[in-house]
């Protein structure tokens, strides 16, 4: 049943498709999310381009079966290169009622439907809120609905090896995993390989798990439900090493290059908290690389001991979500006063408060920029993809190092659990980070060291204890021009406040020039930033090809804005700014550059899809 | 730790800034004490960083020529940690008062303290805020009238050496501003030993808070009032050491000894290497005017560092390491493009 | 306090938000047993409110049908303080975990206590940080391999017992999870005390630390791992009641006293009402596999309670009041522009 | 030598003048702010308006004699109705050679300087930086200067007092306020009936006092030393009962009123911080008005008690300044979530982070409206003068319980330490504030209470704890609308969100509508925000009277703006915005309107002055 043999005993008609969109979901404890992985390999490995997206539950599990316990995982894969897990879905798995209740809004109508109706019990149908069960009313009927006995013929498939029921009860994902194999017509090798490495020292495990994958892969081929199988053809990407990652996993990797372009050790600092707790597991596994991991009592010490990290000449970084960048507020104030090198993570979550944990959103913008007493400027950047996270990782560093002053990466829940394929760089190729460190030479034979002296970016030496010489102090208090001594002086903080500001400002020309997908004047660029990216970028590249005048740029750098900005914002009648919140990014430029703009603000903890984008687009064209 | 190669002076570590403290204030007696004690360590004036949070006695930083962060209020064990959890070459000390180090910093100096990362914290205790002009803190007494509680507080306070012992600290002491010679003792062991070392130094603001430890810092009043702790010498108080401390069960009594004729060593011994904080703590339990108030070191116990046992890992981590970047980058499912 | 006219019953106080723990959480058990405690206590249901901060714990308000808030991370004391000061009339109890009250919100677990405000603070420690999906917490035992902490941890971990008696506490207890009567008498006992009432609650993560406390819950290993403590009785435990302790100078012994010849009262005493915490202190430092852990109250004293005397202080100046509001307004230098 | 026979003896020419601004200089030990008091106390008592502000030293004591031991108080006393505390000034005393250096700058050329020069010795000018005397090089040709003998013509008028050096010390500021008092013709009635009732128990004290002071106003009668003396005669001001007051007692009075007209009790947290502590050591006195007042261990201590006290149904407030805010930011997006009142006040000071202690700014504008995770919206506004924080502090107090909501007090140092007369308000003239807590007849008989269910503004109810049948959760985690329980839906987080900005928006139908001073339409309008009133309708004032068409506006709704604020902006060629920080106002309005302003930002850490406006408008204008 491996591929090869797979193509003789082919019967069934084959559709091709440019691209498709699955969603697997079931109980928390049906094992939905490994199913999505392995399916996702296969895709990968077979040549088409994926994005994915895991969609967990709350932070505690819920009792089996409830609408709190559902967990899901989505698969975009195509033939052609694609930037979002996808909108809606084209076919969607359900291990039980729940699962259904929860995810059947997302099914395209006449969308596959797939249901392992084995689970409709009464007692499940209640937990999940049916009083009817909708595989027996007409409520499905919109869909293609195909009721499998997933529970039953999985322990068949497995009743000849020794398990208890609990084990066999682990095995049900193969199953399903075999019969949308099936369907899709992905090859099962790399599954296999994977499951013979995985359980290399349980051979019963490895059968069961083997038996009930071809299974389902034989159960989709043999019986009458199905009458099409549907074939994607490889994608055509750019050749290399390919691995996928999540927005977190290249955000850790990031920083570890920067450490490594920079010739630094970095010091993380982190309390755990959803969802930027991965970075913290990923960078603890790295002590080798010079990564020194502390997990701190709250936000707070995370950011203080980043900064006294950065202080002693490492590279602090502490990385947060929403609550606990809230925390940092007032040590962030103390980087920018005292001009420290230091990124801080924001992976952004629904809010205000605790708000929706698990789920995304970009509210914390307009935070990250003026949440602090005074006049407190520093960069704000924000990954678009999570191979982007990587590159976002680097340039952070680079600024906080080369200008002395605290960075913010506003990365968010979506991209850094979405899993794209990503073409591993080379680090040969990128560009060292240069750090200097003065030494006494730099007193040139005064006696005096000025540690707020400015080079000709304004940037202040970055001297380190165990220099001879160079002792000085520094902390919260204004400081004097020059001298970094305590003033009170009224001149010397207007200059100093304005100072601050200003290096901020310059640095604008050290970043990358906006970069515009489309025609460089027209009717409408929709203007997105971080996350939305992809989004954005297939909404307007659809309508591009549907023949508008639709251009798309997405903004990395949230502060300083890109130089030619605003040039780029004149050179199209509307502009479009689509965001998971009330509309931050359309207030700044708004201010910044009295623009008028037209915002899609999508605040549902969930990103903003493509056809949402492109029927705004419609509307504002007044097409349609 | 570097040595220094250089002989220092005490006043190598002055500062081109104005000490601004209160003329009279306790603070400037620490301070001098402070740096007589540093010459003697033996440590690169550049190897020194001073933390502090924010209040009179967070300022100091700014009066000694070595490296110096004055920071946030309350925050100053957070970013001592990191430094020297980043740079374990360094000798990192932290100053704090009794508001920034007990009421809104308390949390970071336990977790300090239990982590034994290898910070000297100094806590200035003038049982009131000084910056902000007197208001009282959590070491004032009970009924204290100030600015804040001009009827008297309704707050207990806390017991600095108790609540540093149900954190584990390390290495405690108490000292006196005025105490020269033991403030300088107390501080070099403080210095030696290897971890948190936390010394609450009884400190006298004479603007808002005068003559609260008069009882201390008065010659006469000192004999009967002042107990000092002496490793494995039993516990003798008093103008002519007429007084010593015995164990009732699980409580102090002090007992005119000799009058009573026994003899010293019949009294309660020190034993600062106790494994169990438990002496210790019945000692901090022996305050004004009850009892004689116990000075020098508490507890001085040895177990690893956080910091130190952070270094091995990497050290060990980046020996043990078989790979390059790159092949980090490559690692997990891969997938070639033609 | 308003007494109950209802007679309620366990069921009264659940809510129709479904239970979200894990199946086989700890926390079930705990949450059975404080609805059954809440009943006998003869508070109106009204009267009652739960306050909690993050963590799978913290979530226990909404599973309460009596007044509630679940705040934010670490800082349920301070929303607690604020509304018993308030409102004096209230039951307050403070729902949080060993990352929730000792990670983040050690500082203000501890203000309150020392500041002794009449609230009751169970604190679920399951040590480990459940509702992020387990990383270490300060109570993890040190060298734990968690998601966080994947070569081990190197933190060393607090006695969330031996930290609240530096913090002052006026009452202090622990229990177990799985032990209903006596954690219901513990509870009692708590919602009984004026003051701060400190619970240690042992509880067991099914998912990121199971198995944690056996010792403790398992029917045979408890014997002897576990010290009852009961106060004016003498401290014996083991399966036949064979064993006890002594106290030797300032630590602990355990002794097979019957074996050895001695009775029962030759064996240290409990005495909650102790002033000074030093006995209990002692006590927190048993810890398994050492010593047998007890549980029970370790603590409980007498002494005003902060919002009852802020209260009282209020309710006399209110009566001393000679002036209206507008007769304040007139106070000081006035002068009459015509 | 009281009033009555001072008239007779007067013997030497007298020049009435309009307005006069004094500032009294010295060490923080010679009493300068008592002084200063007295004088004052006189001239409000001699019926002129008066506005003054006190500028403390750094918050340490410093060495005595040092620039930054130095204390001033500064007086504007006028025959009109003034609003600021005067720009430059008209008289300058200084005490010693530190008060001088630092002072100097702000005296009018040809101003009067009265020195003590007893002080002027070679070690204290040292301390102060000067390398020659000021008194004896040409550097003081500019001013009127007069040397005086202060200490010793002091140390002679007591001398027949048994006093210690240390006391006599003591004295010397009312051997000034005397030499003052008769330059400017004040009289002394107050001064020595204050001196009798204060030390009414130490006659020694009070024959000293009253001597020395007599002495130091028959000096200035007798010398030679000065030609003239001034007289300002008594304003017109509005008729009533007055005294004096700050803008924290304002603040502190106005939070009691607020509780006395809602009926309700007041809970303060606080932890003390510069300059906002004065607002605790107030409301701490005032226990028997139902204040409750607590000093927390930290500002999150504060202000999580304040919301705790709130969900208890009283009415909680926390105080604080800059930093201290700043750590408020988590739980301030905890009351916005769970919709209770609460009242933050921010006493701003000089940022960032700890930055200048005891100077004001207005830098926390931004941060009052943006710092936080998510969206989390929140009325802000802003007192402008003295007497305007107690009529804030009850607007404050009344939105926060109308809609259910955390409203931000934005003050500022400036604001808080100037003392102002204050016409004393009837307070049985104003509104009762209208609360009400929901009993179990809200339920008319179904078992569900809705904690979330809104009435027509989209406030909830106040349920309070101790009512039966009401019982309900709440907290940080997303609500289910009505319910309040836990949510995770998509769409009904949307709508919550928007809700609750929703809520804040409306809120603009409840407040004042925007007065303009000045023609309402014309050349050019300056728009300020707090306490940069004074100087800024000043400004506008004077420009008016010299016949330009300028109008002035002062927002004291910062959140959400009045709902004819578009229109006035509209009606004006030109509008400035003078705000002390880097144009925070500007960019709101600039990103609300898409109207183009010009800023006048001072970041100085201290109060814009009229001159500074008044320029600028000329700029603008064109004129000069
Ligand atoms: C976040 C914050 N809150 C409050 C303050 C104001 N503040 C500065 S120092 C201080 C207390 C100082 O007391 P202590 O630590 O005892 O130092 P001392 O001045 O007595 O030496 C306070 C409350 C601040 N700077 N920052
Ligand atoms: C400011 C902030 N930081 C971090 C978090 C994430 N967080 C939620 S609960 C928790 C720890 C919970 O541990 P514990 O208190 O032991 O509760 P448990 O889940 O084990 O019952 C953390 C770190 C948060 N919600 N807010
Ligand atoms: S206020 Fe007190 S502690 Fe501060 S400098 Fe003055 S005397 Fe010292
Ligand atoms: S994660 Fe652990 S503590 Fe949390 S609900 Fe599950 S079993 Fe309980
Ligand atoms: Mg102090
Ligand atoms: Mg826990």
């Amino acid at each position: 049943m491996l591929p090869e043999e797979r193509k003789t005993t082919h019967r069934k008609e084959v559709s091709t498709l440019d691209h498709v969109v699955i969603r697997l979901a079931g109980d928390s404890g049906d094992g939905m999310q490994l199913a999505g992985l392995k399916f996702t390999t296969a895709s990968v490995i077979f040549g088409n381009d994926i994005s994915t997206f895991p969609d967990f539950p709350g932070e505690i599990r819920a009792p089996a079966g409830t609408l709190a316990g559902v967990s899901g995982f989505q698969i975009h894969f195509s033939s052609n290169i694609i930037s979002t897990p996808g909108d809606e879905l084209d076919a969607l798995v359900v291990m039980n009622p729940a699962a259904l209740r929860v995810n059947l809004a997302d099914l395209k109508p006449n969308g596959i439907l797939i249901v392992n109706q084995d689970t409709f019990s009464a007692k499940n149908l209640k937990k999940a809120g049916y009083n009817q069960n909708p595989l027996e009313d007409d409520s499905l009927r919109n869909f293609r609905v195909y009721p499998v006995s997933i529970t039953t013929l999985n322990q068949t498939a497995v009743e000849s090896e020794e398990l208890t029921f609990k084990q066999i009860n682990l095995t049900k994902n193969f199953f399903a995993l075999g019969l949308i194999s099936w369907l899709f017509d992905r090859p099962l090798t790399s599954t296999v390989e994977w499951i013979e490495e995985k359980f290399k020292h349980r051979p019963t495990i490895i059968n069961a798990n083997i038996k009930t994958l071809k299974a389902g892969y034989n159960y989709g081929e043999t019986t009458e439900l199905f009458p099409i199988q549907y074939h994607v053809p490889p994608a055509k990407m750019d050749p290399g090493l390919y691995k996928y990652i999540s927005g977190n996993e290249a955000l850790s990797l990031g920083l570890i290059a920067a450490a490594n372009l920079a010739k630094k050790e970095i010091f993380y600092g982190a309390y755990p908290i959803t969802p930027a707790s991965d970075l913290l597991h990923e960078l603890v596994k790295h002590k080798e690389f010079g990564i020194r991991v502390f997990q701190a009592e709250d936000e707070i010490a995370a950011i203080g001991s980043a900064i006294g990290a950065s202080f002693g000449g490492l590279l602090g970084v502490a990385g947060t979500s929403g609550p606990g960048f809230s925390l940092m507020t007032e040590a962030l104030g103390l980087a920018v006063i005292t001009e420290l090198p230091l990124v801080v993570i924001n992976v952004q979550r629904a809010g205000p408060s605790t708000g929706m944990p698990t789920k995304p959103e970009q509210g914390d913008l307009l935070q990250a920029l003026f949440g602090r007493n005074g006049e407190s400027p520093l960069p704000v950047i924000a990954p678009q993809t999570p191979g982007d996270c990587f590159e976002t990782a680097i340039e952070a560093v680079r600024i906080a190092m080369k200008y002395m002053t605290p960075v913010v990466i506003l990365s968010d829940g979506f991209v850094a659990n979405t899993i794209d394929p990503w073409k591993i760089p080379d680090i040969s190729q990128y560009e060292q980070i240069e750090v200097q460190h003065p030494s006494k030479e730099i007193l040139k034979g005064s006696e005096r060291f000025y540690p707020y002296l400015r080079n000709e970016n304004l940037v202040r030496p970055w001297a380190i204890p165990g220099t001879e010489g160079l002792e000085y102090r520094t902390g919260g208090l204004e400081k004097e021009d020059k001298t970094g001594g305590v003033s009170y002086d009224p001149l010397n903080h207007e200059k100093l406040v304005k100072t601050r500001a200003e290096k901020i400002r310059r640095i604008t020309k050290d970043i990358q020039i906006q970069k515009v997908e489309g025609p460089k004047r027209g009717d409408l660029l929709v203007l997105s930033w971080g996350s939305t990216y992809g989004a954005a970028y297939t909404a307007a590249e659809n309508m591009r090809k549907q023949g508008f005048s639709v251009s798309n740029a997405n903004l990395k750098y949230l502060n300083p804005f890109p130089q030619n900005l605003e040039e780029i914002l004149q050179s199209y009648e509307k502009i479009l700014i689509p965001e998971m919140n009330l509309g931050q990014l359309q207030f700044l430029i708004q201010a910044r550059y009295s623009i008028k703009t037209t915002g899609l603000a999508k605040v549902q903890g969930r990103p903003i899809q493509v056809r949402e984008i492109q029927n705004k687009i419609s509307t504002i064209l007044g097409v349609e | 730790m570097k040595k220094s190669e250089q002989v220092l002076a005490p006043k190598d570590f002055a500062t081109d800034l104005d000490v601004r403290w209160c003329p009279g204030c306790g603070d400037y007696s620490i301070l001098a004490n402070i740096k007589k004690t540093l010459p003697t360590l033996d440590i690169p004036k550049e190897n020194i960083v001073f933390i502090s949070g924010i209040g009179c006695s967070s300022r100091f930083p700014y009066y000694m020529n070595t490296y110096g962060m004055n920071t946030i209020h309350g925050r100053a064990p957070t970013f001592a940690t990191g430094l020297k959890c980043s740079r374990p070459d360094l000798s990192v000390w932290v100053i704090t008062g009794d508001g920034d180090g007990l009421s809104i910093g308390g949390n970071h100096l336990m977790h300090a303290m239990r982590r034994n990362v290898d910070i000297k914290i100094l806590l200035f205790n003038n049982q009131i805020y000084g910056l902000t002009k007197g208001q009282y803190s959590p070491t004032s007494i009970f009924g204290k009238r100030t600015k804040s509680s001009p009827t008297g507080s309704l707050d207990y306070a806390v017991n600095p050496i108790s609540w540093a012992l149900g954190a584990e600290a390390s290495f405690i002491a108490r000292t006196v501003y005025s105490y020269g010679d033991h403030m300088r003792e107390v501080l070099r062991r403080a210095a030696d030993h290897k971890g948190t070392a936390f010394i609450e130094i009884y400190q006298n603001c004479l603007i808002f808070n005068d003559g609260t430890f008069k009882y201390a810092t008065d010659k006469e009043l000192r004999y009967d009032n002042i107990l000092e702790l002496k490793h494995g010498e039993p516990m003798v108080f008093g103008r002519d050491r007429e007084k010593g401390i015995f164990l009732h069960g699980l409580t102090p009594k002090v007992i005119k000894y000799k009058e009573a004729g026994f003899t010293e060593y019949d009294l309660l011994i020190h034993d600062e290497y106790a494994t169990e904080p438990t002496l210790a703590f019945f000692l901090s339990r022996m305050r004004h005017p009850h009892f004689p108030e116990p000075v020098g070191v508490f507890r001085a116990i040895q177990k690893e560092t956080y910091d130190g046992m952070l270094e091995q890992s990497m050290r060990e981590a980046i020996e043990a390491r078989t790979k390059s970047f790159q092949e980090l980058l490559h690692e997990g499912e891969t997938w070639t493009v033609t």
